[in-house]
């Protein structure tokens, strides 16, 4: 017991700093503004009521005791009561000592931004809940004790049976339900629920976009060009075991092609669409193979490094001097002409999302079928064990070329799309922090999959949009996100599962050493 | 089956974000509505009129974006109000890259009460978000976008206050021969759309008044130690540097010409190194520099109002984050001078007719700000006065004659 | 020469100082069984290496049927016919078994990534045999129930049987087996023995290998190479290298043939 | 012999060893022009920049020998400060396989001490003396930034390993990484809501003021050797020093290299590997900290940003080095330092094409020597 005491204080005190952190940041404010636009004020400003950050305390005080709790069972409901009550008590005294030197910045005037910058008077009043400091500092400890002993109480209320018994209801529910699915999936309508299955997904694509509104198209078609990305990426990491840290650069190849053969500026060439789309294509495949004949050799993080500088020499190229006049240099290239479809110009938001759909469909369709293959086994041996894939026939430095080729293809295709699609393309959108996006989202969703690649995507480039509400915190959410899931998913979100081949149905042929063996 | 289950989560993602993004549409409105082009915005009592902002709050250029929205900030509350209709700014993190300025741009387009946006901030962005709010007739205000490419489109909606390289580099370079008698110019930039287009300018029209251009360098933006480059610099022994960019980089650079064979050469900047940041950076080192900036009085009553709310507000000088404080003020405040130009309140609701607000955003005539005077051009240029120079004399920037 | 399949001509290898493999003479005939032994150290995975291609020897060449080996990489020295083993095994882990003979069966395929991504007739084919020449070979070690799980995660035995049938897959003339029954309990090794021995009799693969259980090396060889310090001391039928006094040596030690003796007299009465 | 499927393709006879000796023909040729491929690039690429040179050194002769001392000293300043950073990434991908990808911003941590740091000690007045603290006593001064810098850099980076990457240790090998790259997204915007994100000058002591220095006069114009340059690489030298020794004879130092060679095994021999790794971060986080202040005290210059660029570059000096090898990660960071300020130069090419100079060494030193320039060169693989 006075064990679990001492570690309850220490989850206190690891709260606390997290608190602190938060205030020092105003995250309480970004939160108790969240709030008041819930409970329907229309424009709260960016410091609203107290009662706002009374609840944002309140929300704290019982995750706190919620966390409290966590991994303890065994205890009888007094001590965990008491468990939680400590956790909260701790954390709560932390803040208050912050109160009171927060109390002690405002009624002496100090100027304190320079070093804090979020700490102004108004702030620090605002956290106070506009009290006097030391009532606000009474409020604040009370606030944190209550809504963490009530955290505990929620935590063993639904640790009785009757509440577990209730969830475990709904989870069978859902279970009973999703094998239904499977069995008829499987049962002799197999080939109907799948047509349906697909028929619905093609009636979802096409009717959506036109009901959604341009923005989560937007959205939703640049989560789609990421998923091209991320299947190109996943031939290269996820099935050949290369690690390629400069991807973006064969996007950027695409996206450029497609610039400078459809933009007035700087060469007004006017191919139209298709033509530069294909020898995007061609040219992102060509300089994967001239990127991977001279680095073969290279295994790991060597590969991983040289290949980053690999893009960032193509994006310090495009944006230098010394090509300015061919690339436009560092204005990037504007006015890119959208493309025609049998005549009809083919250029809204929706369109888009049409072709970006088309687009995801063949890159997930050429990646399946490679994946399923002699090719595709190949890639996997090498990246399993390289030197015995060689001694076991496989040609490797071929494959593990054709592999930085293909998905380098992949990446020239989400480019070409791109570029048309923003009317405009400079080098700063082919940044290092591209390339990383596209590996993460390749890795969250779970490598080597296109279901965990898509939801992968959705994570990387939706939740940024979904974040949007956390206004600046939006990144800083967003990495300790990708930190967590890392934590509590290390296969990703959906990790792959290895194809199954049952056995031949007509008589496996018989070994015939005529056959079988190259002997005269 | 991994296509049942991915069906799943597809469509509840779907149904998800579908629920979060949803666009209303307008009422009944007077006869102003039915002739314009795009329609009204329309204001219910207690409803605020939004301005947007796309700005880089994130990543490495951080500090532009968050400053000139605070500016702009600013700018919302001056604004007062229409018969009880405020205003507020709705500044959405663009990362300066136009995808982030086409995602923002869309978000904007499907908020109805968005009548306005002051910007985008980085010329990318922009360029990219032109089109999305031309279908849609929302007009913009850019602070900073100075790419001269982004008006020769014959955009209807694109406007800005900034200057055109063209302005700024030919007097610039003007300034330098004829009436600082330089003959020898080494120029450099930062790599930057902005700071290239203004160099590329000043070295044209310096060789063309008769100058000579010694070197012409880049540097890459975001680092701290130039002195390699400015010793070869150096070695061509140059009378005086030009460089365009921004404060971050500027400041770095005068204090290195010390240290690196050019005590003697004189520093010339542009409006991207103006504001007291470079002082408190450069300090005596920076004594004798120049900057190009918009025509105003630099030190106006208005002017100093604004510094201090700034201050009071977000505890930083303003002008500390970025050049472009006083020019995100400007943006936003020109917008609402517009907005309360074409907005008609009816019935306890108020209308804005896009279309009208469009024209009255390119007709702006004669609009006084902190950081000048701004009168729109048919091409949507506001900033088309000779430029102003300005030096430091014992640490503050004083007008140059 | 008409019989013999592989023949290793004056092979040297030297790292830095040490001479692994000193100037070695084999010729392995077809279809027969032929054992490599020797204390720890003596060279002979090195000699396997050099025969396969992970290594370039100083010295000497490498007929495989007719045709010199120098200088040719792993991948084309196998899909001449000629595929092995690890001592300590080296299975594709994380890949089904199926996954891993298939694998195997690469260089015996023709079909290219295009074929893949159209559907060739071709592709469909090859994939279908692929499959059943997997669970053939599988069914041949005894594993064709284990066909679809991770090989990393079977039993030892298991594994070591596996690689056997990866290495098989690729059709091979002449097979590797590096210490095929190490850490394997008698009633495996006897299995394995079996294996291997069946090997040859069903589809007349040439078989060597290094192995240190006397039992298994005695019972199947047809032919026994000894080598100690890279150098190659006897070869023979089993029955002479039982009696050579140098291998004797070798393995017990100076002097260790009169120990020998004795203990077979003491076995004798 | 009556089954119809393996046919086409099991080919029998003499006709498929044609067929197979074809094959590995081609694959020969294949091999074989790869071979001829990269020496040829090196060439090529040697014999470019010589000619560059000669044209540049001899043909124009543009620049005297005091431009190129400048050079050389800012080339030797920065490079020390990218060696010091290097060797964080080296200790940590020696031990755990893994790129520290936050290391920079550790290392940003280190830097915004410094500044802070130095400022309280500027309010800090000394009674009776018309001076503050910072200036009666610099020498203090600057010792407790450093300790303060290095203090917050090391805990940063013990906390680093504690939470994003302890757990992951079994984990596929890429997870850590991205964990990492969050870490560092995470750290990067917590120091701009923090600290706003607003650049900032450090306030040096005045016997380190920026800008100053000892004078050397090379034909006719004198070349400034700034204090604070100076100070930094010799500091940073003595550093790196210090550590080599600590790693070749402490007994951590043997701990450490013990994990690094085999965990397993280093824990039968009864080292703590957790402790021991925990060390590791907190020594390579120390050594950024030390980087950070030295950054502020010479560059001045500090903001959010300020650690994502270096650390790139650090890496890539440590790759160059090879990576997990310490004095590795010295020459390479010294080179890269180097190459960035006399490279361009030398070469007559704009400095803005620096960074891609410094990755096309980069390439061509890692065709020739896959593992660095100090790498141990792994043979072909034991089997």
């Amino acid at each position: 017991m006075k064990n679990s005491i001492r570690q309850s204080i220490r989850t206190g005190v690891t709260f606390g700093i997290v608190h602190i952190f938060f205030i020092l940041i105003a995250f309480n404010s970004m939160i108790s503004v969240l709030i008041a636009k819930l409970s329907g004020i229309k424009n709260p400003g960016e410091i609203p009521a107290p009662k706002f950050y009374i609840a944002f305390t309140l929300l704290m005080g019982l995750w706190i005791g919620i966390a409290a709790l966590n991994k303890k069972h065994s205890l009888s409901v007094g001590k965990k009561l008491l468990l939680s009550f400590t956790t909260s008590l701790t954390t709560g005294l932390m803040a208050g000592v912050l109160d009171v030197l927060l109390a002690i910045i405002l009624v002496n005037k100090v100027f304190i931004r320079d070093f804090l910058t979020v700490l102004s008077f108004d702030f620090i009043k605002a956290t106070l809940f506009g009290m006097t400091p030391v009532m606000g500092t009474i409020v604040t400890v009370l606030c944190f004790v209550a809504a963490g002993v009530a955290g505990g109480a929620l935590t063993i209320l639904n640790r009785t049976e009757a509440v577990q018994k209730f969830w475990k209801n709904i989870i069978s529910w859902f279970k009973k339900q999703i094998e239904k699915i499977q069995y008829l999936s499987r049962g002799k309508y197999h080939l109907f629920w799948q047509i349906g299955g697909i028929s619905l997904l093609a009636l979802v694509a096409i009717l959506l976009p036109m009901q959604w509104g341009s923005y989560w198209n937007y959205v939703f078609g640049t989560v789609g060009l990421y998923v091209i990305l991320g299947l190109g990426l996943n031939i290269i990491v996820g099935l050949s075991g290369q690690l390629v840290l400069g991807y973006i650069a064969f996007f950027a190849i695409g996206a450029y092609t497609m610039a400078l053969l459809n933009a007035p500026e700087p060469h007004n060439l006017m191919w139209g669409f298709w033509p530069a789309l294909l020898l995007g294509v061609l040219l992102s495949a060509l300089s994967g193979l001239l990127l991977g004949l001279p680095i073969m050799r290279l295994r790991g993080d060597y590969l991983a490094i040289v290949t980053l500088g690999f893009g960032e020499i193509i994006r310090i190229l495009l944006k230098s001097d010394v090509l300015t006049n061919f690339t436009g240099g560092p204005r990037g290239i504007q006015n890119i002409k959208g493309p025609m479809f049998f005549g009809i110009p083919f250029n809204s938001e929706v369109d888009f999302v049409y072709l970006i759909f088309a687009g995801v469909i063949l890159a997930g369709f050429v990646y399946n079928r490679l994946k399923q293959s002699r090719t595709g086994r190949a890639w996997l041996s090498i990246r399993e064990d390289e030197t015995v894939a060689r001694a076991t026939g496989v040609d490797t430095i071929k494959y593990k070329l054709l592999a930085l080729a293909i998905g380098a293809a992949f990446a020239g295709l989400a480019g070409g799309i791109y570029a048309s699609r923003n009317q405009f393309t400079g080098p700063d959108e082919h940044a290092l922090m591209a390339s990383i996006n596209v590996l993460s989202l390749i890795i969250v969703g779970g490598m080597g999959n296109i279901p965990g690649t898509i939801l992968g995507a959705f994570t990387l480039k939706g939740l940024p949009e979904i974040l949007r509400e956390f206004a600046n915190f939006r990144l800083l959410a967003f990495g300790a996100l990708l930190v967590f899931m890392m934590l509590s998913r290390p296969d990703g979100l959906i990790p792959s599962s290895r194809p199954k081949y049952d056995p031949p149905t007509e008589p496996a042929p018989e070994i015939d050493k005529k056959e079988a063996t190259h002997g005269k | 089956m991994k296509a049942m289950k991915f069906l799943a989560v597809f469509t509840v993602l779907v149904v998800l974000l579908t629920a979060c993004g949803n666009a209303g549409s307008s009422a009944a409105a007077p006869e102003v509505c039915e002739t314009d082009a795009f329609g009204c915005a329309v204001f219910e009592e207690g409803d605020v009129i939004k301005i947007g902002m796309g700005a880089p709050m994130t990543g490495g250029n951080a500090s532009y974006g968050i400053d000139i929205s605070q500016g702009a900030t600013i700018a919302m509350i001056d604004a007062g109000n229409i018969e009880g209709w405020t205003f507020a700014l709705d500044a959405q993190d663009d990362g300066g890259t136009a995808e982030g300025g086409a995602a923002v741009a869309n978000k904007f387009v499907a908020d109805p009460a968005i009548v306005a946006v002051a910007g985008h901030i980085f010329s990318g962005a922009t360029a990219a978000a032109i089109p999305i709010y031309e279908k849609v007739g929302i007009p913009m205000l850019s602070p900073s976008a100075t790419n001269p490419a982004l008006t020769t489109t014959g955009s209807k909606v694109f406007n800005r206050i900034a200057f055109t390289d063209l302005n700024q580099g030919n007097n610039a370079a003007d300034y330098l021969y004829n009436t600082l008698g330089i003959k020898k110019l080494a120029v450099l930039h930062d790599g930057s759309d902005y700071g290239k287009g203004l160099a590329d300018i000043v070295a044209a029209q310096f060789v063309a008044d008769g100058g000579e251009v010694v070197d012409e360098q880049a540097i890459t933006p975001g680092e701290t130690d130039y002195t390699a480059v400015l010793s070869t610099v150096a070695s061509k022994s140059p009378d005086a540097v030009y460089f365009g960019g921004y404060t971050a980089e500027g400041a770095v650079l005068v204090n290195q010409m010390k240290t690196t064979g050019l005590e003697n050469a004189l520093f010339f900047g542009c409006d991207g190194t103006y504001g007291e940041d470079f002082l408190t950076r450069t300090g005596e080192n920076g004594e004798g520099a120049y900057a190009s900036i918009a025509p105003a009085s630099p030190d106006s009553e208005a002017k100093a109002t604004f510094n201090a709310a700034y201050l009071e507000k977000f505890g930083k000088e303003a002008g500390s984050l970025s050049p472009y404080t006083w020019a995100g003020y400007d943006s936003a405040a020109g917008l609402v001078v517009a907005i309360k130009e074409v907005a008609v309140v009816s019935g306890k609701k108020l209308y804005i007719p896009r279309g009208a607000l469009v024209d009255a955003v390119r007709t702006l005539d004669n609009f006084v700000g902190l950081s000048g005077t701004f009168t729109c051009q048919d091409n949507g240029e506001c900033c088309v006065d000779k430029p102003q120079f300005v030096i430091v004399k014992d640490g503050a920037w004083t007008t140059a004659d | 020469m008409e019989n013999s399949i592989i023949q290793v001509q004056g092979v040297s290898k030297i790292f830095g100082g040490l001479t692994a493999v000193n100037n070695v003479d084999l010729e392995v005939s077809k279809g027969s069984i032929y054992s490599i032994i020797g204390p720890n150290g003596a060279g002979k995975t090195t000699l396997f290496n050099c025969i396969s291609g992970f290594y370039i020897p100083e010295h000497g060449t490498v007929l495989f049927q007719g045709e010199a080996l120098n200088g040719r990489s792993t991948d084309a020295i196998c899909s001449l016919g000629l595929s092995r083993t690890y001592q300590n095994i080296r299975l594709f882990s994380n890949l089904t078994a199926i996954e891993n003979v298939m694998v195997g069966q690469h260089p015996r395929l023709r079909e290219n990534w295009m074929d893949a991504v159209l559907n060739t007739k071709r592709c469909r084919q090859e994939e279908k045999i692929s499959v059943a020449e997997g669970y053939k070979w599988l069914e041949f070690v005894g594993l064709s129930e284990f066909a679809n799980a991770i090989s990393g995660s079977l039993p030892y035995g298991a594994q070591r049987r596996l690689e056997i049938a990866r290495a098989l897959s690729s059709n091979p003339v002449l097979l590797l087996l590096d210490e095929p029954t190490a850490g394997m309990n008698p009633q495996e090794t006897l299995e394995m023995t079996a294996l291997i021995r069946s090997l040859r009799d069903q589809f007349n693969i040439t078989i060597i290998l290094i192995e240190h259980d006397m039992h298994v090396v005695m019972g199947i060889s047809d032919q026994i190479a000894v080598l100690d310090f890279g150098n190659k001391i006897a070869e023979g039928k089993p029955a002479e290298i039982q009696k050579n006094e140098r291998v004797i040596e070798a393995y017990l030690g100076p002097g260790g043939a009169a120990l020998a003796n004795k203990y077979r007299r003491k076995k004798a009465s | 012999m009556n089954d119809p499927a393996p046919l086409p393709l099991v080919p029998k006879g003499d006709n498929n060893l044609n067929t197979d000796t074809a094959v590995m023909k081609k694959q020969k040729k294949g091999s074989k022009l790869l071979k001829l491929l990269r020496p040829a690039l090196g060439v090529v690429v040697l014999l470019y920049i010589l000619f560059r040179l000669y044209q540049v050194l001899i043909v124009q002769h543009e620049y005297g020998a005091d431009t190129w001392t400048r050079l050389l000293i800012s080339g030797l300043i920065i490079g020390g400060v990218y060696a010091l950073i290097a060797i964080g990434y080296t200790l940590v991908y020696g031990i755990l396989f893994m790129i520290n990808f936050a290391h920079g911003e550790v290392m940003m941590f280190g830097a915004y001490a410094a500044l802070y740091s130095f400022w309280g000690f500027k309010l800090i007045n000394i009674p009776g003396k018309e001076t503050n603290f910072l200036n009666a006593y610099p020498v203090i001064a600057i010792i407790l930034a450093f300790l303060i810098g290095m203090t917050v850099s090391a805990t940063l980076g013990y906390f680093l390993e504690k939470i994003a990457y302890r757990p992951l240790r079994k984990a596929p090998r890429l997870v850590p990484l991205i964990s990492a790259i969050g870490a560092s997204i995470f750290l990067q915007n917590a120091a701009q809501l923090l600290f706003s994100p607003q650049l900032r000058d450090v306030t040096n002591p005045d016997i380190l003021r920026r800008g100053v220095g000892w004078t050397i006069v090379i034909n006719g114009n004198d070349v400034i050797l700034p204090y604070t340059g100076v100070f930094t690489f010799i500091l940073s030298i003595i550093l790196l020093i210090t550590l080599f020794i600590l790693v070749q004879k402490s007994k951590l130092g043997r701990a450490m290299r013990a994990v690094a060679l085999d965990k397993k095994t280093a824990a039968l021999m009864g080292v703590d590997v957790d402790n021991t790794i925990s060390r590791t971060f907190i020594i390579s986080g120390a050594l950024a900290g030390a980087a950070g202040v030295m950054w502020g005290i010479h560059n001045g210059l500090v903001y959010y940003y300020v650690g994502f660029i270096p650390g790139i570059k650090a890496f890539t000096a440590a790759v160059l080095g090879g990576i997990g090898n310490i004095p590795g990660a010295m020459v390479g960071g010294l080179l890269l330092g180097i190459v960035e300020s006399m490279g361009p130069a030398a070469l007559g090419i704009n400095f803005q094409l620096k960074d891609v100079l410094s990755f096309v060494i980069l390439i061509i030193v890692l065709t020739f020597r896959p593992s660095g320039l100090l790498g141990e060169v792994l043979s072909e693989e034991k089997v």
